[in-house]
């Protein structure tokens, strides 16, 4: 098992976040994270990468608990960090170095590759997102769809095991969200565990294995498998709302 | 407020970076323990550094149609605590310096004693006063106006002394030419007027904002430990710099003490009377005091000749067309 | 959205809004754009620095010579002394692209002319040999200043300030500063045009609104910071900053430095 | 005619934003503009509502020039604001008050309303963006849908005759997006003009009056009515994939 949460709740300080969440994930999996606004599919890839921790419950990672006080160990941070790999929702605050490849390189660079594997890895990257011409470009002047790709990209540069990606396909032209859809497949076929928070259902449909919907008190309504899915129509119709 | 380069003799620089040293170290230490327990404190020092610049460089309306500019140090304090604000401003004054020229090199020690060192700590002691009787805002407003207009006094005393430190034989001063009676009124006139209330309205409003939608993202103070000794330490410090500001200086100017008294009883006084007015125009005073001459005739055809050709060679390049570089 | 979305739009949105007479010149708000744009277009554009390749010198050594020039400015009371400063810097401006020139001109003019204007009160109190050794002094300062500007990036400051051993919590602090001085400087600009898209009248409280803004801009940072870092972590981010390592001859790093050696043998020599 | 570009180029720093554009507008429409990534719709859309301006060719807007001197007043500047208001791409940068009701009642407020009529546009703009129920909250900790909604309220309290919204339907759920889009549609009813950006051509086809598309090269590709459309199946087919 790769990770797993126990009766996990969030709170924010003035709202709720995440109520009770029980919920087990293999590694390989691909999952879609779906729910109304506000349901708490960010609070929960937030927790999932280490940037929260919860106020109750527990968060299992590679049987690992982790706490607040695990992750004030720099070191056990990092190594998380590096297993973990996301993408934001909001991607400005992801992007803050002075050129694209500049971005791209600053993971490979942190791990102590030598010059030419990090320039390959940020050439295959910059490839596999669509964003070679966008090479030299400062990041945070790219229009937002393009900002979505770089962050991608430069996310996938260090090779994580697990990929958060927050409504990744939000701001990209339908072709471009078929492209990253299949290249999240690809990924998912080399071992990568996927987990991705959408509202595209029809577009997500295709790809997802297994998909948690949240509901608007911030619970998980459902967990269904892509195969139970076909068998529930009533399902998929509430799904094509969300 | 930021001094620039060439109104402080470089003793007066040097003096007042020792006089710094002290505290960044005990920052560093203090900010130090404060990650340990807080990780995100690292990523908030920068983030406060470049916040603090862009309060510095933000325009605020006065009125009048004019502007002026905050400096944040108290409110700086207040939101990441002052050892924090102390490293953050430090941080912020060193990029103006280095990378857009505002505020001097060697004068680096004197704009982080008086905008990194006096105004957050000044502020943040008056916002603890405030605090301690339950009138927050009217210990950050205080504090924030106490804060800037004590670094300007100080600024003010740093300007004003040069004369008096640093002059040539005649009584013609190398560095900021204005003594303490033109230097302190003026830094102090235009921050007691204008500057400091908008600094005080500044602080207010943004602190006023962040109390109401995030209470808790206010700094809060460790739990008392044993940390007298350090305030101890940089009072004293605070208090002897200016005395250290002045015997460090004896090396450079060529006085004797009762000189030195004499100056500053005239300086005050005013009964000095302006060289200007006395003779009026006397351009040949540069050459006599500065002295070319002294140099062999050969060197100064040399030097001319150096500068005919370099002068002429700027300007060929300066007319160029650009190629390459900057569309 | 939620279910009760009322299907009947109110009257006053079917109606146009009647013009508003306001008369306010609220220009504030457009200046602080114009500063950030500027501030933007230039952290956007690390200085095209002149290349490297004919005269590599490392960028502590870069530092150490601006002091050490500032210093001897400072310290010189000879004119002569002076000029050959300014003929070693005049030197130096030479191989600086035509376009480079020109900014640095204009720029160091400009600079200049607000420190004479400064001292020249001063020629009422003390005369005009102050005025203008003073001015030339200041303005030789400023120019050297200047030329370090513009042919160093921000990177060559952390490398040269990490050579020499400058605490690495400063080096951090810098570094995280200037990237997020780029990222709140486009988050502040971005607010402000938004503000100004909703402002229909002139402010009646700036201060507060300013107060909102850089609250705002603190919260958000605040929030920004955890992300960030660990988004910088995530990438294996772990206080150091890892650099293409460069190639240094030093032999060139430690000749670039004798002109300003031989100005303070020369200083030495002559004295005062 | 409402507004009319002629020739109109903007250039970034270092990337071409528009080129060449020549369109004209006219009240009431419902427009969409599509195209690539980076394609130059932000862009129309910043120039449109006077943020930036044009480096060649001219717009006009109500028959007036639009310079950057015309708009250096801060009379006129007004005035276009009044009567133009936008939603940003990232709506992040457009809240700024310390709640939600403050933050819908920043634009009315200075209108010289009363308090009561104030009151009542703040209620009915939360209502209509089905915001009601984050009435108290703070903005900037809002979720991603749910700033994109206080946004839109926050524009519509001002009553402006051009809507400009560049991709308001992203991170919604998609039966908010209908409800948005319906919402639209009788604002355009009510004779507001509405000019949208969207990658999605599958839900604003229903909605959208006439379609804009740029192609990469940051120039106007192709300008079509709905019905045009409905017969250029080829055209169609290109639209599902921006
Ligand atoms: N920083 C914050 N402070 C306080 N409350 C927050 C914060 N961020 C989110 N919330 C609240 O927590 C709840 C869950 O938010 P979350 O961002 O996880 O939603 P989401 O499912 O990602 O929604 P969306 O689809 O709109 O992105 C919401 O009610 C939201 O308002
Ligand atoms: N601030 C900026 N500085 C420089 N270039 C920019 C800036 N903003 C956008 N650009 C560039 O201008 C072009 C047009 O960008 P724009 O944001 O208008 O695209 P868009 O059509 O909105 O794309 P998207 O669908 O991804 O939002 C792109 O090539 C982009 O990289
Ligand atoms: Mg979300
Ligand atoms: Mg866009």
């Amino acid at each position: 098992m790769l990770l797993k949460l126990a009766n996990l709740c969030y709170d924010y300080p003035n709202t709720k976040g995440l109520v009770d969440l029980n919920l087990s994930i293999n590694a390989g999996e691909f999952i879609c994270l779906m729910g109304p606004n506000g349901s708490g599919k960010s609070t929960l890839l937030r927790i999932l990468s280490g940037l929260a921790t919860p106020n109750r419950g527990q968060y299992w990672f590679h049987d690992q608990l982790i706490t607040a006080a695990y992750l004030a160990d720099a070191q056990h941070r990092q190594r998380l960090h590096q297993q973990i790999g996301m993408v934001f929702q909001n991607t400005d605050v992801q992007l803050f170095n002075t050129s694209v490849a500049e971005e791209v390189a600053f993971g490979p660079r942190q791990l102590g590759l030598s010059a030419a594997a990090v320039e390959q890895r940020v050439t295959d990257c910059l490839a596999l997102t669509a964003c070679t011409t966008l090479r030299d470009r400062v990041p945070y002047q790219l229009s937002g769809g393009e900002k979505k790709r770089v962050a991608l990209a430069s996310v996938l540069a260090l090779n994580p095991d697990v990929l958060l990606l927050d409504e990744p396909l939000n701001g990209l032209t339908i072709a471009a969200q078929q492209q990253m859809l299949t290249l999240l497949q690809r990924l998912r076929a080399a071992g990568k565990t996927i987990i991705m928070a959408s509202h595209n259902f029809q577009q997500v449909q295709a790809v997802g294995q297994r998909f948690i919907i949240f509901n608007s008190a911030h619970q998980i309504a459902a967990d269904v498998s892509a195969d139970d899915l076909h068998r529930q129509p009533e399902r998929q119709a509430q799904l094509m709302t969300l | 407020m930021h001094i620039p380069d060439n109104y402080l003799s470089p003793a007066t620089c040097g003096t007042l970076v020792a006089a710094m040293a002290p505290v960044w170290t005990v920052s560093v230490l203090k900010v130090k323990a404060q990650v340990k327990k807080r990780h995100e404190t690292l990523p908030m020092l920068g983030i406060a550094a470049s916040l603090a610049f862009l309060i510095m460089m933000f325009n605020l309306p006065i009125p009048g149609g004019t502007t002026a500019h905050a400096v944040g140090g108290t409110l700086l304090a207040v939101l990441i605590g002052p050892w924090a604000a102390c490293l953050a401003l430090t941080v912020t004054l060193l990029l103006q310096a280095l990378l857009f020229g505002d505020g001097g090199i060697l004068a680096f020690g004197a704009n982080a004693f008086n905008m990194a060192f006096i105004m957050p700590f000044v502020g943040y002691a008056c916002y603890r006063i405030g605090h301690h009787y339950h009138h927050d805002k009217l210990g950050l407003a205080v504090g924030a106006y106490l804060g800037i207009n004590l670094a300007a006094l100080v600024a003010g005393i740093e300007l004003g002394l040069q004369p008096l430190l640093a002059h040539t034989a005649n009584g013609t001063p190398l560095y900021c030419p204005y003594g303490l009676n033109v230097a302190v009124p003026a830094m102090l006139l235009a921050h007691l007027l204008v500057a400091g209330w908008v600094e005080v309205l500044f602080s207010l409003f943004v602190f006023q904002f962040v109390q109401k939608v995030a209470p808790t993202n206010l700094y809060q103070t460790p739990v008392k430990t044993h940390q007298r000794p350090w305030v101890y330490l940089l009072a004293g410090l605070a208090v002897l710099s200016p005395l250290g500001l002045l015997a460090s200086n004896t090396a450079w100017g060529e006085w004797s003490p009762q000189e030195l008294k004499q100056q500053l009883v005239q300086q005050h006084l005013g009964t000095h009377v302006p060289q200007g007015m006395q003779h009026g125009f006397q351009f040949d005073a540069l050459f006599s005091d500065y002295a070319i001459g002294g140099l062999p005739v050969s060197v100064g055809y040399v030097l001319s000749a150096a500068t005919a050709l370099i002068i002429f060679l700027l300007l060929i390049r300066g007319l160029q067309r650009g190629t390459d570089t900057t569309k | 959205m939620a279910p009760t979305q009322p299907n009947k739009l109110p009257n006053w949105l079917t109606e146009p809004e009647p013009p508003l007479e306001s008369a306010s010149k609220a220009t504030f708000f457009q200046r602080n754009q114009r500063h950030l744009r500027q501030l933007l277009t230039k952290l956007a554009q690390p200085t095209p620095v002149i290349q490297p390749t004919r005269w590599p010198i490392a960028a502590h050594i870069n530092l150490i010579r601006l002091l050490i020039m500032v210093l001897l400015i400072a310290i010189i009371n000879n004119l002569a002394l002076l000029w050959c400063l300014g003929l070693i810097l005049a030197g130096q401006l030479l191989w600086l692209p035509p376009q480079q020139l020109r900014t640095f001109v204009k720029s160091w003019l400009i600079s200049s002319l607000v420190a004479l204007i400064i001292v020249l009160p001063s020629y009422w109190l003390t005369g005009p040999a102050t005025l203008l050794f003073f001015g030339c002094k200041t303005s030789l300062i400023l120019a050297n200043a200047q030329y370090y500007r513009l042919t160093t990036t921000f990177n060559d400051l952390l490398v040269g300030l990490k050579t020499l051993r400058c605490p690495d919590i400063l080096i951090m602090t810098l570094a995280i500063a200037i990237t997020y001085l780029r990222m709140l400087g486009q988050y502040l600009l971005l607010t402000l045009e938004a503000l100004d898209l909703r402002t229909v009248a002139s402010t009646k409280h700036p201060y507060q609104l300013i107060g909102a803004l850089f609250g705002n801009l603190y919260l958000k940072s605040y929030a920004y910071a955890l992300e960030l870092y660990a988004a910088m972590e995530a990438r294996g981010f772990n206080g150091h900053y890892v650099r293409a390592p460069q190639r240094r001859s030093h032999w060139r790093d430690y000749l670039s430095l004798s002109p300003d050696l031989v100005a303070l043998i020369l200083l030495i020599l002559w004295g005062n």
